[in-house]
Protein backbone atom coordinates (compact mmCIF):
# COMPACT_ATOMS: atom_id res chain seq x y z
CA UNK A 1 0.00 0.00 0.00
CA UNK A 2 1.28 3.29 -1.14
CA UNK A 3 1.05 5.51 1.93
CA UNK A 4 1.65 2.88 4.51
CA UNK A 5 4.89 1.07 4.72
CA UNK A 6 6.10 -1.86 8.07
CA UNK A 7 9.76 -0.62 7.11
CA UNK A 8 11.96 2.58 8.30
CA UNK A 9 10.37 5.22 6.10
CA UNK A 10 13.37 6.47 3.53
CA UNK A 11 13.00 10.28 4.13
CA UNK A 12 15.72 11.11 1.80
CA UNK A 13 14.50 8.98 -1.37
CA UNK A 14 10.76 10.50 -0.93
CA UNK A 15 12.64 14.35 -1.03
CA UNK A 16 14.20 13.31 -3.97
CA UNK A 17 11.33 12.96 -5.98
CA UNK A 18 9.55 15.99 -4.31
CA UNK A 19 10.69 18.83 -6.61
CA UNK A 20 8.97 20.57 -9.66
CA UNK A 21 9.71 23.20 -11.37
CA UNK A 22 6.70 25.04 -10.65
CA UNK A 23 6.70 24.46 -6.95
CA UNK A 24 8.53 27.51 -5.25
CA UNK A 25 7.88 26.09 -1.70
CA UNK A 26 8.18 22.70 -0.49
CA UNK A 27 7.38 21.63 3.39
CA UNK A 28 8.26 18.54 4.71
CA UNK A 29 6.76 17.21 8.18
CA UNK A 30 8.00 14.12 9.82
CA UNK A 31 6.09 13.23 12.86
CA UNK A 32 8.83 11.36 15.21
CA UNK A 33 8.72 9.25 18.03
CA UNK A 34 9.75 11.28 21.66
CA UNK A 35 11.62 9.90 24.08
CA UNK A 36 8.89 10.89 26.64
CA UNK A 37 4.89 11.15 27.24
CA UNK A 38 3.96 13.44 29.67
CA UNK A 39 6.99 12.92 32.14
CA UNK A 40 7.28 9.29 30.85
CA UNK A 41 9.98 7.75 29.74
CA UNK A 42 9.23 5.78 25.75
CA UNK A 43 10.63 2.73 25.05
CA UNK A 44 8.86 2.62 21.33
CA UNK A 45 5.74 2.98 19.51
CA UNK A 46 3.49 0.60 17.48
CA UNK A 47 1.31 1.46 15.15
CA UNK A 48 -1.63 -0.61 13.47
CA UNK A 49 -4.43 0.34 10.79
CA UNK A 50 -7.06 -0.64 9.26
CA UNK A 51 -4.68 -0.94 6.28
CA UNK A 52 -7.16 -0.43 2.91
CA UNK A 53 -9.19 1.81 4.49
CA UNK A 54 -6.25 4.08 6.05
CA UNK A 55 -4.61 3.76 2.71
CA UNK A 56 -7.46 5.16 0.33
CA UNK A 57 -8.17 8.07 2.98
CA UNK A 58 -5.15 9.17 2.58
CA UNK A 59 -5.14 9.00 -1.27
CA UNK A 60 -8.57 10.57 -1.09
CA UNK A 61 -6.97 13.58 1.18
CA UNK A 62 -3.92 14.34 -1.09
CA UNK A 63 -5.83 14.42 -3.99
CA UNK A 64 -8.42 16.87 -1.86
CA UNK A 65 -5.40 19.07 -0.73
CA UNK A 66 -3.84 18.82 -4.08
CA UNK A 67 -7.52 20.20 -5.66
CA UNK A 68 -7.92 22.50 -2.77
CA UNK A 69 -4.01 24.07 -2.59
CA UNK A 70 -3.50 23.56 -6.37
CA UNK A 71 -0.47 21.68 -5.44
CA UNK A 72 2.21 20.69 -7.38
CA UNK A 73 3.90 17.52 -5.09
CA UNK A 74 1.37 16.17 -2.13
CA UNK A 75 2.82 12.81 -0.47
CA UNK A 76 2.32 10.94 2.64
CA UNK A 77 3.89 8.23 4.02
CA UNK A 78 2.87 6.46 8.01
CA UNK A 79 4.62 3.38 9.36
CA UNK A 80 3.49 0.60 11.10
CA UNK A 81 4.49 -1.62 13.35
CA UNK A 82 7.32 -0.65 15.85
CA UNK A 83 9.00 2.37 15.89
CA UNK A 84 12.11 3.51 17.74
CA UNK A 85 12.47 7.00 19.35
CA UNK A 86 13.86 9.58 17.05
CA UNK A 87 12.49 7.37 14.06
CA UNK A 88 9.61 8.88 11.08
CA UNK A 89 6.43 7.63 12.00
CA UNK A 90 4.80 9.94 9.43
CA UNK A 91 5.86 11.85 7.12
CA UNK A 92 4.29 14.55 4.83
CA UNK A 93 5.55 16.82 1.79
CA UNK A 94 3.76 19.36 0.19
CA UNK A 95 4.51 21.62 -2.76
CA UNK A 96 3.38 24.16 -4.27
CA UNK A 97 3.79 27.79 -6.23
CA UNK A 98 4.33 29.88 -2.95
CA UNK A 99 5.03 28.42 0.28
CA UNK A 100 1.61 29.52 1.97
CA UNK A 101 -0.35 27.23 0.06
CA UNK A 102 2.35 24.70 0.82
CA UNK A 103 2.36 24.91 4.62
CA UNK A 104 -1.41 25.40 4.94
CA UNK A 105 -1.82 22.10 3.04
CA UNK A 106 0.94 20.32 4.85
CA UNK A 107 -0.72 20.52 8.28
CA UNK A 108 -4.20 19.78 6.78
CA UNK A 109 -2.89 16.34 5.53
CA UNK A 110 -1.50 15.75 8.91
CA UNK A 111 -4.43 16.97 11.24
CA UNK A 112 -6.93 14.71 9.09
CA UNK A 113 -3.98 11.80 9.32
CA UNK A 114 -4.13 12.57 13.16
CA UNK A 115 -7.67 13.10 13.99
CA UNK A 116 -9.59 11.41 10.70
CA UNK A 117 -7.40 8.33 9.66
CA UNK A 118 -8.23 4.84 11.13
CA UNK A 119 -4.58 4.60 12.38
CA UNK A 120 -3.35 3.84 16.05
CA UNK A 121 -0.22 4.12 18.39
CA UNK A 122 0.30 2.17 21.63
CA UNK A 123 2.59 3.48 23.64
CA UNK A 124 5.13 1.04 25.13
CA UNK A 125 7.31 2.49 28.21
CA UNK A 126 10.81 2.05 29.40
CA UNK A 127 9.32 1.17 33.08
CA UNK A 128 6.78 -1.71 31.30
CA UNK A 129 3.14 -0.59 30.63
CA UNK A 130 1.26 0.44 27.47
CA UNK A 131 -1.53 2.74 26.77
CA UNK A 132 -3.31 2.53 23.12
CA UNK A 133 -4.07 6.00 21.80
CA UNK A 134 -3.10 9.03 23.66
CA UNK A 135 -3.96 12.37 22.92
CA UNK A 136 -3.00 14.07 20.29
CA UNK A 137 -1.27 17.99 20.76
CA UNK A 138 -4.21 19.83 19.59
CA UNK A 139 -5.93 19.42 22.53
CA UNK A 140 -9.32 21.28 20.93
CA UNK A 141 -9.97 18.33 19.05
CA UNK A 142 -9.80 15.75 21.06
CA UNK A 143 -12.83 13.39 20.89
CA UNK A 144 -14.74 14.19 24.03
CA UNK A 145 -16.56 11.49 25.56
CA UNK A 146 -19.71 13.49 25.60
CA UNK A 147 -20.32 14.04 22.32
CA UNK A 148 -21.47 10.59 20.84
CA UNK A 149 -23.66 9.88 23.30
CA UNK B 1 -23.31 -13.76 9.27
CA UNK B 2 -21.88 -10.15 9.69
CA UNK B 3 -17.83 -10.38 10.48
CA UNK B 4 -16.59 -7.24 12.81
CA UNK B 5 -12.94 -6.57 12.98
CA UNK B 6 -11.56 -4.79 15.78
CA UNK B 7 -9.05 -2.44 16.46
CA UNK B 8 -6.30 -1.01 18.48
CA UNK B 9 -7.74 -1.21 22.75
CA UNK B 10 -10.85 -2.73 21.45
CA UNK B 11 -8.68 -5.78 21.00
CA UNK B 12 -8.25 -5.57 24.64
CA UNK B 13 -11.49 -6.64 25.20
CA UNK B 14 -12.99 -8.35 21.80
CA UNK B 15 -10.91 -10.35 19.23
CA UNK B 16 -9.50 -9.16 16.12
CA UNK B 17 -12.44 -9.93 14.53
CA UNK B 18 -15.74 -12.39 15.47
CA UNK B 19 -19.25 -12.95 13.50
CA UNK B 20 -22.46 -12.27 14.96
CA UNK B 21 -25.79 -13.03 13.19
CA UNK B 22 -27.72 -10.44 11.09
CA UNK B 23 -29.99 -9.88 13.19
CA UNK B 24 -28.53 -7.09 14.21
CA UNK B 25 -30.61 -4.36 12.05
CA UNK B 26 -28.11 -1.39 12.12
CA UNK B 27 -25.30 0.16 13.54
CA UNK B 28 -27.30 1.44 16.67
CA UNK B 29 -28.07 -2.13 17.38
CA UNK B 30 -24.55 -3.59 16.56
CA UNK B 31 -23.20 -0.76 19.35
CA UNK B 32 -25.80 -1.37 22.00
CA UNK B 33 -24.55 -6.01 21.48
CA UNK B 34 -21.08 -5.22 21.98
CA UNK B 35 -21.59 -3.17 25.23
CA UNK B 36 -24.06 -5.81 26.33
CA UNK B 37 -21.39 -8.24 25.41
CA UNK B 38 -18.38 -5.98 27.80
CA UNK B 39 -19.58 -3.28 29.69
CA UNK B 40 -16.32 -2.10 30.74
CA UNK B 41 -15.83 -1.07 27.25
CA UNK B 42 -18.86 0.72 27.19
CA UNK B 43 -16.84 4.54 27.50
CA UNK B 44 -13.85 3.46 24.49
CA UNK B 45 -17.27 1.59 22.32
CA UNK B 46 -18.98 5.10 22.87
CA UNK B 47 -16.22 7.00 21.12
CA UNK B 48 -15.63 4.52 18.42
CA UNK B 49 -17.23 4.80 14.54
CA UNK B 50 -18.19 2.31 12.05
CA UNK B 51 -16.81 1.38 8.93
CA UNK B 52 -18.71 -0.80 6.48
CA UNK B 53 -16.86 -1.01 2.81
CA UNK B 54 -14.37 1.09 4.13
CA UNK B 55 -16.61 3.76 4.40
CA UNK B 56 -17.72 5.00 7.76
CA UNK B 57 -21.26 4.64 8.09
CA UNK B 58 -23.98 6.74 10.79
CA UNK B 59 -25.98 5.01 13.51
CA UNK B 60 -28.72 4.03 11.38
CA UNK B 61 -26.79 2.90 8.87
CA UNK B 62 -28.41 -1.11 7.99
CA UNK B 63 -26.42 -4.15 8.34
CA UNK B 64 -27.01 -6.70 5.71
CA UNK B 65 -25.51 -10.50 5.71
CA UNK B 66 -22.25 -10.25 4.29
CA UNK B 67 -21.63 -7.32 5.41
CA UNK B 68 -18.05 -6.79 7.00
CA UNK B 69 -17.96 -4.21 10.04
CA UNK B 70 -14.86 -2.17 11.01
CA UNK B 71 -14.83 -0.73 14.62
CA UNK B 72 -13.08 2.25 14.59
CA UNK B 73 -11.39 4.01 18.14
CA UNK B 74 -10.73 7.73 17.98
CA UNK B 75 -7.46 7.54 15.76
CA UNK B 76 -4.03 8.51 17.01
CA UNK B 77 -1.90 8.15 13.97
CA UNK B 78 1.28 10.36 13.37
CA UNK C 1 29.84 31.96 7.49
CA UNK C 2 27.30 29.05 9.17
CA UNK C 3 24.03 30.16 7.40
CA UNK C 4 24.87 31.44 3.96
CA UNK C 5 26.44 29.14 1.05
CA UNK C 6 27.81 30.01 -2.37
CA UNK C 7 27.07 25.76 -3.06
CA UNK C 8 24.14 23.40 -3.52
CA UNK C 9 22.79 23.19 0.03
CA UNK C 10 22.93 19.51 0.96
CA UNK C 11 19.82 19.38 2.43
CA UNK C 12 19.79 15.99 3.33
CA UNK C 13 22.98 16.43 5.37
CA UNK C 14 21.20 18.84 7.12
CA UNK C 15 18.20 16.35 7.47
CA UNK C 16 19.80 13.92 9.27
CA UNK C 17 21.54 15.96 12.06
CA UNK C 18 17.37 17.52 12.76
CA UNK C 19 16.46 14.60 15.27
CA UNK C 20 15.92 15.14 18.63
CA UNK C 21 14.74 12.23 21.06
CA UNK C 22 12.21 15.15 22.40
CA UNK C 23 11.50 16.76 19.39
CA UNK C 24 8.18 14.86 17.82
CA UNK C 25 7.76 16.95 15.21
CA UNK C 26 10.17 18.29 12.89
CA UNK C 27 9.23 20.59 9.48
CA UNK C 28 11.54 21.59 6.81
CA UNK C 29 10.39 23.95 4.59
CA UNK C 30 12.54 24.73 1.17
CA UNK C 31 12.33 27.65 -0.90
CA UNK C 32 13.34 25.94 -4.61
CA UNK C 33 13.70 28.16 -7.94
CA UNK C 34 10.55 28.20 -10.04
CA UNK C 35 10.76 28.13 -13.58
CA UNK C 36 8.71 30.88 -14.14
CA UNK C 37 8.17 34.72 -12.65
CA UNK C 38 4.52 35.80 -13.51
CA UNK C 39 4.24 33.55 -17.10
CA UNK C 40 7.80 34.72 -18.01
CA UNK C 41 10.34 31.86 -18.22
CA UNK C 42 13.12 32.27 -15.57
CA UNK C 43 16.63 30.67 -16.90
CA UNK C 44 17.67 31.01 -12.94
CA UNK C 45 18.28 33.43 -10.25
CA UNK C 46 21.13 34.63 -8.65
CA UNK C 47 21.66 36.15 -5.11
CA UNK C 48 23.28 38.35 -2.80
CA UNK C 49 23.35 39.23 0.53
CA UNK C 50 24.90 42.03 2.88
CA UNK C 51 26.70 38.77 4.18
CA UNK C 52 28.15 39.21 8.01
CA UNK C 53 24.82 41.22 8.47
CA UNK C 54 22.63 38.87 7.00
CA UNK C 55 24.78 35.74 8.81
CA UNK C 56 23.98 37.53 12.04
CA UNK C 57 20.90 38.54 12.07
CA UNK C 58 19.69 34.59 10.91
CA UNK C 59 21.58 33.49 14.01
CA UNK C 60 19.92 35.82 16.01
CA UNK C 61 16.34 34.74 14.46
CA UNK C 62 17.15 31.15 15.40
CA UNK C 63 17.73 31.90 18.61
CA UNK C 64 14.49 33.99 18.97
CA UNK C 65 12.45 30.95 17.53
CA UNK C 66 14.05 29.19 19.71
CA UNK C 67 13.41 30.79 23.06
CA UNK C 68 9.62 31.93 21.68
CA UNK C 69 8.54 28.18 20.66
CA UNK C 70 10.57 25.80 22.91
CA UNK C 71 12.55 24.38 19.98
CA UNK C 72 15.36 21.37 20.38
CA UNK C 73 15.87 21.75 16.63
CA UNK C 74 16.61 24.80 14.20
CA UNK C 75 18.50 25.07 11.15
CA UNK C 76 18.36 27.98 8.54
CA UNK C 77 20.63 28.10 5.46
CA UNK C 78 20.10 30.47 2.47
CA UNK C 79 22.10 29.54 -0.95
CA UNK C 80 24.32 32.62 -2.95
CA UNK C 81 25.25 33.31 -6.10
CA UNK C 82 23.62 31.41 -9.15
CA UNK C 83 21.00 28.75 -8.18
CA UNK C 84 18.93 26.90 -11.25
CA UNK C 85 15.56 26.14 -11.44
CA UNK C 86 14.23 23.58 -9.00
CA UNK C 87 17.66 23.96 -6.89
CA UNK C 88 16.88 24.91 -3.19
CA UNK C 89 17.95 28.64 -2.40
CA UNK C 90 16.90 28.32 1.10
CA UNK C 91 16.01 25.91 3.63
CA UNK C 92 14.73 25.95 7.26
CA UNK C 93 14.42 23.38 9.75
CA UNK C 94 12.33 23.71 12.98
CA UNK C 95 11.87 21.18 15.39
CA UNK C 96 9.60 21.04 18.62
CA UNK C 97 7.71 18.64 21.52
CA UNK C 98 4.72 19.12 18.91
CA UNK C 99 4.00 19.95 15.36
CA UNK C 100 2.36 23.01 16.26
CA UNK C 101 5.18 24.77 17.16
CA UNK C 102 7.09 23.54 14.76
CA UNK C 103 5.01 24.66 11.79
CA UNK C 104 4.99 27.93 13.63
CA UNK C 105 8.40 28.42 14.07
CA UNK C 106 9.34 27.43 10.77
CA UNK C 107 6.97 30.42 9.36
CA UNK C 108 8.47 32.62 11.18
CA UNK C 109 11.78 32.17 10.25
CA UNK C 110 11.18 31.89 6.50
CA UNK C 111 9.00 35.10 6.82
CA UNK C 112 11.46 36.92 8.25
CA UNK C 113 14.30 35.61 6.29
CA UNK C 114 12.77 36.82 3.23
CA UNK C 115 11.47 40.17 4.78
CA UNK C 116 14.05 41.77 6.91
CA UNK C 117 17.50 39.63 6.42
CA UNK C 118 19.37 41.61 3.71
CA UNK C 119 19.81 39.16 1.05
CA UNK C 120 18.41 39.59 -2.26
CA UNK C 121 17.25 37.73 -5.42
CA UNK C 122 17.90 38.74 -9.65
CA UNK C 123 16.12 36.79 -11.43
CA UNK C 124 16.84 36.39 -15.09
CA UNK C 125 14.91 35.14 -17.94
CA UNK C 126 15.30 32.89 -20.26
CA UNK C 127 14.50 35.55 -22.89
CA UNK C 128 17.03 37.91 -21.71
CA UNK C 129 16.74 40.61 -18.91
CA UNK C 130 16.98 40.68 -15.19
CA UNK C 131 14.99 42.18 -12.60
CA UNK C 132 16.19 42.47 -8.87
CA UNK C 133 13.59 42.18 -5.64
CA UNK C 134 10.09 40.68 -6.88
CA UNK C 135 7.44 40.59 -4.79
CA UNK C 136 7.05 37.98 -2.25
CA UNK C 137 4.24 35.80 -2.27
CA UNK C 138 2.75 37.56 1.14
CA UNK C 139 1.66 40.53 -0.63
CA UNK C 140 -0.01 41.92 2.11
CA UNK C 141 4.08 42.74 3.68
CA UNK C 142 4.84 43.89 0.33
CA UNK C 143 7.27 47.29 0.83
CA UNK C 144 4.81 50.46 -0.21
CA UNK C 145 6.76 53.39 -1.41
CA UNK C 146 4.71 55.67 0.11
CA UNK C 147 5.16 54.90 3.67
CA UNK C 148 8.89 55.80 4.09
CA UNK C 149 8.32 59.72 3.14
CA UNK D 1 35.66 59.61 5.37
CA UNK D 2 32.46 57.55 5.35
CA UNK D 3 32.42 54.11 3.32
CA UNK D 4 29.24 53.52 1.38
CA UNK D 5 28.62 50.01 0.72
CA UNK D 6 25.73 49.39 -2.28
CA UNK D 7 23.64 46.23 -2.86
CA UNK D 8 21.29 44.77 -5.36
CA UNK D 9 19.44 46.40 -7.73
CA UNK D 10 21.61 49.92 -5.95
CA UNK D 11 24.16 48.91 -8.25
CA UNK D 12 22.62 49.74 -11.16
CA UNK D 13 22.70 53.37 -9.80
CA UNK D 14 26.08 53.58 -7.56
CA UNK D 15 29.42 51.78 -7.17
CA UNK D 16 29.87 48.38 -5.11
CA UNK D 17 31.23 50.40 -2.81
CA UNK D 18 32.15 54.43 -2.56
CA UNK D 19 33.24 57.09 0.24
CA UNK D 20 31.63 59.93 0.81
CA UNK D 21 33.21 62.84 3.22
CA UNK D 22 31.88 62.74 6.88
CA UNK D 23 30.01 66.33 6.41
CA UNK D 24 26.75 64.30 6.24
CA UNK D 25 25.90 64.68 9.56
CA UNK D 26 23.22 61.91 9.77
CA UNK D 27 21.53 58.82 7.68
CA UNK D 28 18.85 61.50 6.42
CA UNK D 29 21.12 63.81 5.21
CA UNK D 30 22.77 60.55 3.37
CA UNK D 31 19.94 59.44 1.94
CA UNK D 32 19.13 63.43 0.30
CA UNK D 33 22.98 63.23 -0.75
CA UNK D 34 22.53 59.91 -2.94
CA UNK D 35 19.31 61.47 -4.17
CA UNK D 36 20.86 64.40 -5.36
CA UNK D 37 23.40 62.34 -6.91
CA UNK D 38 21.24 60.00 -8.94
CA UNK D 39 17.72 60.95 -8.86
CA UNK D 40 16.62 57.82 -11.48
CA UNK D 41 17.53 56.11 -7.79
CA UNK D 42 14.88 58.22 -5.83
CA UNK D 43 12.15 55.66 -5.28
CA UNK D 44 14.39 52.73 -4.87
CA UNK D 45 16.42 54.70 -2.38
CA UNK D 46 13.29 55.90 -0.65
CA UNK D 47 13.02 51.99 0.41
CA UNK D 48 15.92 51.77 1.09
CA UNK D 49 16.93 50.88 4.88
CA UNK D 50 20.56 51.98 6.51
CA UNK D 51 22.62 49.95 8.79
CA UNK D 52 26.22 50.82 10.64
CA UNK D 53 28.07 48.25 12.47
CA UNK D 54 25.71 45.39 10.87
CA UNK D 55 22.71 46.93 12.49
CA UNK D 56 19.61 49.09 10.85
CA UNK D 57 20.08 52.56 12.09
CA UNK D 58 16.97 55.12 11.78
CA UNK D 59 16.70 58.20 9.64
CA UNK D 60 18.15 60.21 12.97
CA UNK D 61 21.04 58.23 13.46
CA UNK D 62 24.68 60.24 13.34
CA UNK D 63 27.27 59.63 11.21
CA UNK D 64 30.96 59.73 12.39
CA UNK D 65 34.45 59.59 10.63
CA UNK D 66 35.35 55.61 9.81
CA UNK D 67 31.85 54.12 9.89
CA UNK D 68 30.85 51.97 7.08
CA UNK D 69 27.35 52.54 6.00
CA UNK D 70 25.52 49.59 4.10
CA UNK D 71 22.35 50.61 2.12
CA UNK D 72 19.87 48.10 1.95
CA UNK D 73 17.13 47.88 -0.50
CA UNK D 74 14.10 45.88 0.29
CA UNK D 75 14.91 42.11 1.07
CA UNK D 76 14.14 39.61 -1.27
CA UNK D 77 15.65 36.42 -0.19
CA UNK D 78 14.09 32.97 -0.20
Amino acid sequence: MEHLCTEHIDVGSLWQRSHHPEAGGLVLFSGEVRDNHQGKAVSHLYYEAAESMANNMIAALLEEATQRWGLHVAIAVHRLGKVAVMETAVVVITGAAHRKEAYAANQYIIDRIKHDVPIWKCEYFAGGGRIWGGHCSCKEERVDESVIF
Amino acid sequence: MIKLEFYAALKDHFPAWMEVDDTLKDVRALRKYLVDRDMSASVLLAQCRFAVDDTFVDEGHALRAGDTVLVIPPSSGG
